[in-house]
């Protein structure tokens, strides 16, 4: 077994390195193709893991090599393949083979098609280091290089040109790409103190060993380890109020906004705390900030979610929503459904996020949806695909999202969290709503686009094929609730619903319906038959306040940034060069100075430097010859 | 009986040989073959102490030293067309051009 | 008796052909001299026992880089008697005397430190090339790669400095092309 | 293995084996031209020297008396000491090879024989542990013969000879290494004996079966070596008159020869021990005459070659040798070694 | 013959094999497979397959193309001009030459030297008769006019000796006395052509 996990880690990092070596040269289809194949081969690899880890009930435990021995930090090149961390590669390792082949497609007419590849192989690695390491530190490398990742990959379109933020809300790709960097650096400070508050405690970064030394730890370390990690998952998971980064995000390509910003990467927060669930389960406080920081996200993106103009950015807020979801189950203890959301999330939004790539594609990159409309005709596979997603988005019976959504909401009303209750379903409401009303102004009523000359058509079809398995699990996913609990238990603790509860699932979830169908039906309403806009709404403070994302960025712009180059500049002028380059600037002016009195030797002709080497030569050996003697 | 003295003096006194030439030389290409001489001096006095001890680590360093050598040639006869197709001499009198 | 005999009559010859090679203002004969030296130094590494660093000796110093010093030679006109103008020559035997005196004192001298420990004693029982591939390719493993490396990024050096443009033939060229090719220089 | 049984190897076998093999390989080289001369004479329907003696046998007698009674010429620019030595290097590294190469079967002398009774004569003058690598080096330093010769002369082809020379020799040599390191992996020894002991099992022992590609690539690399003729260009008369032989003539151009045809032997040698089973016992046959059969055909194979195929160009010589043989000969060893492995 | 014929009358109608010559490959990969393809056809193992049967055929089925020269000679052809020949009558045993000068008047490159002079019979004899061979280019004027079929071009072409006289003179290139019952009436170049008979009847010019 020991062999698959090395071909699920590693084929996506020869696939990376493969298209890394054409990284220069124009685009070659054999190496998309053979990066998907790669990248496939670590899917079966890991659904092999999968079956195996739930044949035998026991994880795999592997130890590549020593790793960091420095002292008494010793730290494996360890890989722990267990219920966890597999049902997470097998989610990674099959979004991102679709994502991969679908990249054949959707990046055709790119230049820098074979980059592309070897970033997006080279992310997946990093995933899948994050997900399987044994410890800490893995986690942490893993971590850096997905952040890595998504830097190179947010900023690959990175020769366009800045523009003012009334025109695009992130200016360029590369200010994004920036912005989520510092963004995550800022979160990974805290996760760093996290880790090592952890090893100044523990002295191991081995998750066996760090979370059976638990109970002996005073109650104070763990609170602070864990709000320390939380940060480090807020970052990453772009939780308020470090969000901003994720929806500057979708300048990259769509490709990457599915794979990094939906369906993994922002996950890799939720899934720090399942990992770390021993130590959240022993901090309630903290888990209770947790859920009620994840209901807050969910409801305050899904309303700035309500009236954006921007198709990616619609699924962008929509994402930090489901997020929110499951920061909110995991924050309460149901660390089974978050991973259940998890991954039924990752294939609908996936899918979603893919499909309003193809609209992209068809739509020449524009994606206000004002100007879309009526895209049905042109593209009905595409249509369907996303009309599935948004339903499972939204909650809808039979799909993905009613089981695992539902489950949180029940999971709210269960632990007695009646507000975080209230949030989620009134949340359950708008997430159907907008997800509508992005998909009827997409696809449904007037043909806007007409205006402007544009003459959409349907993706590839090997595209649309490679959407297939995305779109079936969005549909069927839902149905293996029971397995996926019977599976995950085994390592996470079990969460059942209370009796009461039980009695009053049908009514919750009926309640739940009820909003969910409403907010479909009023988006038929207002948007169903066509685009009707109107200007006294749209002047409303309320829309102003949603449209300009509560002028968030606007006040870290001024209250954070500004004032930061402001202290940077003055310890520019007085600290820097007042006294470090002064301190440089004398050595330096003695070397000179040294060097001026000796510049006579430099005859510049070489036989002369021969000479003096061998008069050195015979000096050093004169004095070899009398060290000994001199005893 | 030859023992490791011998070797050394041997090796001594060919680096010395090969000090002489790279002194003494002008011509780029001489002044290579004399450091050949000294590297090959230098081999001799490893591989002498390597079996005079019985280790092979001498041995070792004479290997190196012969990968080196390999390595220098390679590229210091590049260098040398390159210059010699510049400035049309190998003389080491005439390559002042870094003079300041 | 035969060892000291081989022993004595190769470094006399080696002393000789390297004065030669030093010396000699053709370089012809200080290639000739040089390349003869080397051959009979690998015949003393044969008596040392090393066979085979003698046989390297012989395939990569004899038959590589002395080789392509004469290929170089080539390009440099051989036959020339080499003009050079010595002006402290002096100086330069002195330092190079003095430093064959310096030498041959030190080493004439008992050598100190009977305690040596070989760290790495050839393998009991096996041949020569053996034991070194046992020690090279376990302790020395790292230098081994490394001194790869370095050959490699000789070799690529070598070619990209003496290299010229060779993918360009006029006898594959249409003759327009060749004309092209006149009109461009 | 047998080497336990074996008398003892004295300094008076050693050298008596020395006189045989430069008495023998010397007699060789002048009979290797009458071979020659005949085989490519009936491969074009011709009769070769048919007037001297029986069958034109005498014909080398001849060539021998006319060489060595024709006049030195010593051209006026040329470098005379460089001049005069280059051939005598050419022949004596030839022989030197020669010495780590098992040439004829061992015996003892009889004792009736005065003074020499009774001394065993080895099969190999010097059967040092890096036979192998010894020949190879040997043989790579045998390109100062024709390098020297070239450059001393003062004549344009002369030069141009040489720097084919250099260029060829140089190349082939990494053919030649990398090709035989495929079966030296098999065998675990450099020495030829190891060669011939690990495959006494009969032809189905023969190394040439598991490395085919290998024997081909030594075969080529050998031609290019000795300078056969798809690839002589040191000496390739249509173009540079003969390379750096132009300006020899008598004795020392005799010289060139021998050593040329030695380094015939040489490889033919080498091919029969470490390809197709050595000097073992083969049946009834006994061993030296299997040896001399399969020297013989090597040598056959060469005059073959040379009466059937044409040069190549300089060009296309190094192009094989650098872009086609060596990474066929790298992937060779690299497959050798996998499998070994497994 | 046409235009197009004529051009092409080097070139053999049928036995002439074009060479499949596929055009030089450009890239490193194309010359690799051209290498490869050469390789495995097998055409290398064709030619040291045609050089092994020639030697087999020379050896073994007699088709040696050598003539060991001075010992065998290869049969040439009756029309070849080589030295010439002077034909006694077969009768008498006398010389046929008749003085009448004609060989000397037509030679183009004045290499025949002839002196006659009338004998006691007042009958033309030849008293000095010499070719210069040194300046015949063999174009066989001489034996084509002579009306006697005196001189005619023979088959001995190896016109090797320690001086030119040797066979130059009248005497040498006679047919000796004794070796007349060998003569031959010569069918080469200048012979009677075989309907002589017939066109002398018909018109005296012909002939």
């Amino acid at each position: 077994m020991e062999k698959f996990v090395y071909i699920a880690l590693f084929a996506p990092l020869v696939s990376s390195l493969f298209a890394g070596l054409f990284g220069m040269t124009p685009k070659k289809m054999f190496v998309g193709v053979i990066a998907s194949l790669l990248l496939a081969s670590s899917f079966v690899a890991s659904a092999i893991l999968a079956y195996h880890v739930n044949l035998t009930g026991s994880g795999i435990h592997v130890t590549l090599m020593d790793w960091i021995g420095a002292g008494d930090l010793k730290i494996p090149f360890g890989f722990i393949v267990d219920q966890v961390s597999v049902s997470m590669m097998v989610v990674v390792t099959l979004v991102s083979t679709v994502v991969h082949i679908y990249s054949i497609g959707y990046m055709d007419h790119d230049k820098s098609f074979n980059r592309f590849f070897s970033y997006l192989s080279a992310f997946v690695f990093s995933m899948l280091v994050l997900v399987m390491s044994d410890n800490f530190a893995g986690l942490f490398i893993g971590w850096e290089g997905v952040g890595v990742c998504s830097w190179l990959l947010i900023g690959f379109w990175y020769h366009k040109p800045d523009v003012s933020p009334e025109i695009n809300p992130s200016i360029s790709p590369s200010w994004a790409a920036n912005e989520a960097f510092i963004v995550n650096r800022i979160a990974d400070l805290g996760m760093l103190i996290g880790i090592f508050i952890l090893y100044w405690n523990v002295g191991s970064l081995q998750y066996d060993v760090v979370f059976a030394e638990l109970p002996n730890l005073a109650n104070g370390v763990l609170v602070a380890a864990a709000i320390a990690l939380f940060i480090g998952a807020m970052g990453k998971s772009a939780q308020f109020p470090l969000h901003t980064w994720l929806t500057d995000a979708m300048e990259g390509p769509t490709p990457v906004s599915a794979l990094i910003h939906a369906a993994t990467m922002v996950t890799a927060g939720v899934f720090l705390v399942i990992r770390a669930h021993p130590l959240f389960m022993m901090t309630p406080e903290v888990s209770y900030f947790i859920a009620s920081l994840g209901t807050f996200v969910a409801i305050f993106a899904a309303s700035m979610a309500l009236v954006n103009r921007d198709l990616k950015r619609i699924i962008a807020y929509s994402t930090l929503s489901q997020l929110g979801y499951m920061f909110a189950a995991a924050g309460l203890g149901a660390y089974w459904i978050a991973l259940f959301h998890l991954a039924a999330h990752a294939f609908f939004k996936a899918l979603l996020f893919l499909g309003a790539g193809n609209v992209m594609h068809a739509m020449h990159d524009e994606l206000d949806i004002f100007k879309m409309g009526g895209l049905k005709k042109a593209m009905r596979w595409t249509y369907i695909y996303m009309g599935v997603a948004s339903l499972a988005l939204a909650g809808i019976p039979p799909l993905a999202g009613f089981f695992s959504k539902d489950a949180i909401i029940e999971t709210a009303f269960n632990e007695g969290t009646f507000i975080l209750w209230a949030i989620l379903v009134v949340t359950a409401g708008m997430t159907a709503f907008y997800s509508f009303r992005q998909v009827f102004l997409t696809f449904e009523g007037d043909e806007r686009y007409k205006e402007f000359g544009i003459h959409p058509h349907e993706m590839y079809k090997f595209v649309l094929i490679a959407l297939a398995p995305l779109g079936i699990l969005a549909v069927i996913a839902g149905f293996f609730q029971k397995t996926f609990q019977g599976f995950v238990t085994d390592l996470l603790p079990n969460y059942e619903m209370s009796e009461h509860t039980h009695h009053l699932a049908m009514i919750l979830g009926a309640v739940v319906l009820v909003f969910a169908v409403g907010g479909i039906a009023l988006a038929w309403i207002k948007y169903g038959k066509g685009l009707k806009r109107n200007e006294k709404v749209e002047n409303g403070f309320f829309y102003k306040l949603l449209k300009n994302q509560y002028y968030i960025p606007q006040f870290y712009a001024e209250f954070i940034s500004k004032p930061y180059a402001m202290i940077s500049e003055i310890f520019w002028k007085s600290v820097d060069m007042k006294i470090v380059d002064a301190t440089v600037d004398a050595i330096a002016k003695t070397i000179h100075t040294t060097g001026d009195s000796t510049r006579k030797m430099q005859t510049g002709n070489l036989s002369n430097y021969l000479n003096w080497m061998g008069v050195g030569v015979v000096i050093l050996l004169i004095a070899a010859a009398i060290t000994p003697m001199l005893g | 009986m030859i023992g490791l003295n011998h070797y050394l003096i041997l090796s001594g006194l060919l680096f010395s040989i090969g000090l002489v030439g790279v002194l003494r030389r002008k011509n780029l290409l001489m002044l290579f073959f004399a450091t050949e001489v000294m590297l090959n001096a230098a081999n001799i006095a490893f591989a002498a102490a390597s079996h005079f001890y019985g280790d092979l680590t001498g041995q070792m360093f004479a290997f190196f030293i012969v990968a080196v050598a390999a390595s220098e040639v390679a590229v210091g006869l590049g260098l040398l067309i390159v210059l010699y197709k510049k400035q049309g001499t190998l003389d080491l009198d005439d390559l002042a051009t870094m003079k300041g | 008796m035969y060892e000291q005999i081989a022993f004595y009559l190769f470094s006399v010859l080696t002393v000789g052909l390297f004065l030669v090679t030093v010396l000699s203002s053709n370089i012809l004969y200080a290639m000739t001299s040089l390349a003869a030296g080397m051959v009979l130094i690998s015949g003393l590494f044969f008596l040392l026992g090393a066979d085979f660093l003698g046989v390297v000796q012989l395939i990569v110093y004899v038959g590589a880089v002395m080789a392509l010093y004469a290929f170089a030679m080539m390009f440099f006109d051989a036959s020339k008697e080499i003009k050079e103008k010595n002006t402290s020559s002096s100086l330069v035997f002195l330092l190079g005397g003095l430093m064959a005196v310096l030498l041959v004192l030190m080493f004439a001298a008992p050598i100190l430190g009977e305690n040596i420990q070989a760290s790495y004693p050839p393998e009991v029982g096996a041949t020569n090339p053996q034991a070194v591939g046992l020690v090279l390719f376990t302790k020395y493993l790292i230098p081994f790669e490394v001194a790869a490396v370095m050959l490699l990024v000789a070799m690529i050096a070598g070619i990209v400095l003496a290299g010229k443009k060779m993918d360009e033939s006029l006898t594959t060229m249409d003759d327009e092309e060749v004309t092209l090719q006149k009109d461009k220089k | 293995m047998e080497a336990a049984v074996l008398p003892e190897v004295t300094s008076i076998g050693v050298a008596i084996k020395a006189i045989i093999i430069l008495a023998v390989i010397a007699a060789i080289a002048g009979f290797g031209t009458y071979i020659e001369r005949k085989v490519l004479a009936f491969m074009q329907r011709r009769l070769g020297p048919t007037h001297v003696g029986p069958y034109g046998l005498l014909q080398l007698v001849a060539d021998g008396i006319k060489l060595f009674t024709k006049e030195d010429i010593i051209p006026q620019h040329a470098n005379r000491l460089i001049f005069m030595i280059a051939p005598v290097i050419m022949a004596a590294t030839a022989f030197i090879a020669l010495s780590a190469v098992p040439v004829f079967p061992d015996f003892t002398i009889p004792e009736w024989i005065p003074l020499l009774g009774g001394v065993f004569v080895p099969s190999i003058a010097a059967d040092i542990n890096v036979g192998l690598l010894f020949v190879l080096g040997m043989m790579a330093t045998g390109l100062y013969g024709p390098l020297l010769a070239g450059m001393a002369q003062s004549n344009k082809w002369g030069i141009i000879g040489s720097a084919r020379t250099a260029i060829q020799f140089l190349s082939y040599e990494v053919v030649t290494g990398l090709s035989v390191l495929a079966p030296i992996m098999l065998v675990g020894s450099l020495s030829l004996a190891d060669f011939n002991a690990h495959q006494a099992g009969g032809i189905a022992s023969w190394l040439v079966w598991q490395q085919p590609v290998a024997f081909v690539l030594f075969l080529i690399a050998g031609f290019a070596e000795t300078n056969r003729t798809p690839f002589d260009l040191l000496e390739h008369e249509s173009e540079i008159i003969s390379g750096y032989v132009t300006e020899y003539s008598g004795l020392r151009w005799g010289l060139f020869f021998i050593g040329e045809y030695a380094n015939m032997v040489t490889i033919s040698i080498l091919a029969s021990v470490i390809f197709i089973g050595g000097y073992n016992d083969w049946g009834f046959l006994p061993a030296w005459l299997v040896m001399i059969m399969k020297v013989a055909f090597f040598f056959f194979f060469m005059l073959w070659a040379r009466a059937s195929w044409p040069h190549v160009r300089p060009d296309q010589l190094m192009w094989v040798c650098w872009k086609v043989l060596m990474p066929i000969a790298v992937i060779n060893v690299l497959i050798t070694g996998l499998v070994m492995m497994v | 013959m046409n235009l197009e014929q004529l051009s092409n009358r080097n070139i053999g109608q049928q036995t002439y094999k074009m060479v499949d010559l596929k055009p030089t490959p450009s890239t490193g990969v194309k010359k690799f497979t051209q290498v490869v393809e050469r390789t495995f056809k097998g055409e290398l193992f064709v030619g040291l397959y045609v050089t092994f049967r020639e030697m087999i055929n020379a050896l073994f089925k007699g088709e040696m193309h050598t003539f060991k020269y001075p010992l065998e000679k290869m049969p040439i052809s009756p029309r070849y001009r080589a030295i010439h020949d002077m034909l006694r009558l077969l009768e008498s045993g006398h010389y046929r030459c008749i003085g009448c000068g004609l060989c000397e008047k037509i030679c183009i490159s004045n290499c025949i030297k002839m002196e006659t002079r009338y004998d006691e019979n007042q009958r033309k004899e030849v008293s000095e008769y010499t070719i210069n061979f040194g300046r015949c280019i063999f174009c066989g004027y001489c034996a084509e006019v002579c009306p006697e079929l005196a001189i005619v071009h023979g088959g001995r072409y190896e016109n090797a000796s320690e001086q030119r006289a040797s066979f130059s003179l009248f005497e040498d290139m006679l047919t000796p006395i004794d070796a007349l019952k060998q003569q031959k009436e010569f069918d080469g170049f200048g012979a009677i052509s075989p309907n002589a008979d017939e066109n002398i009847k018909k018109t005296p010019l012909a002939y």
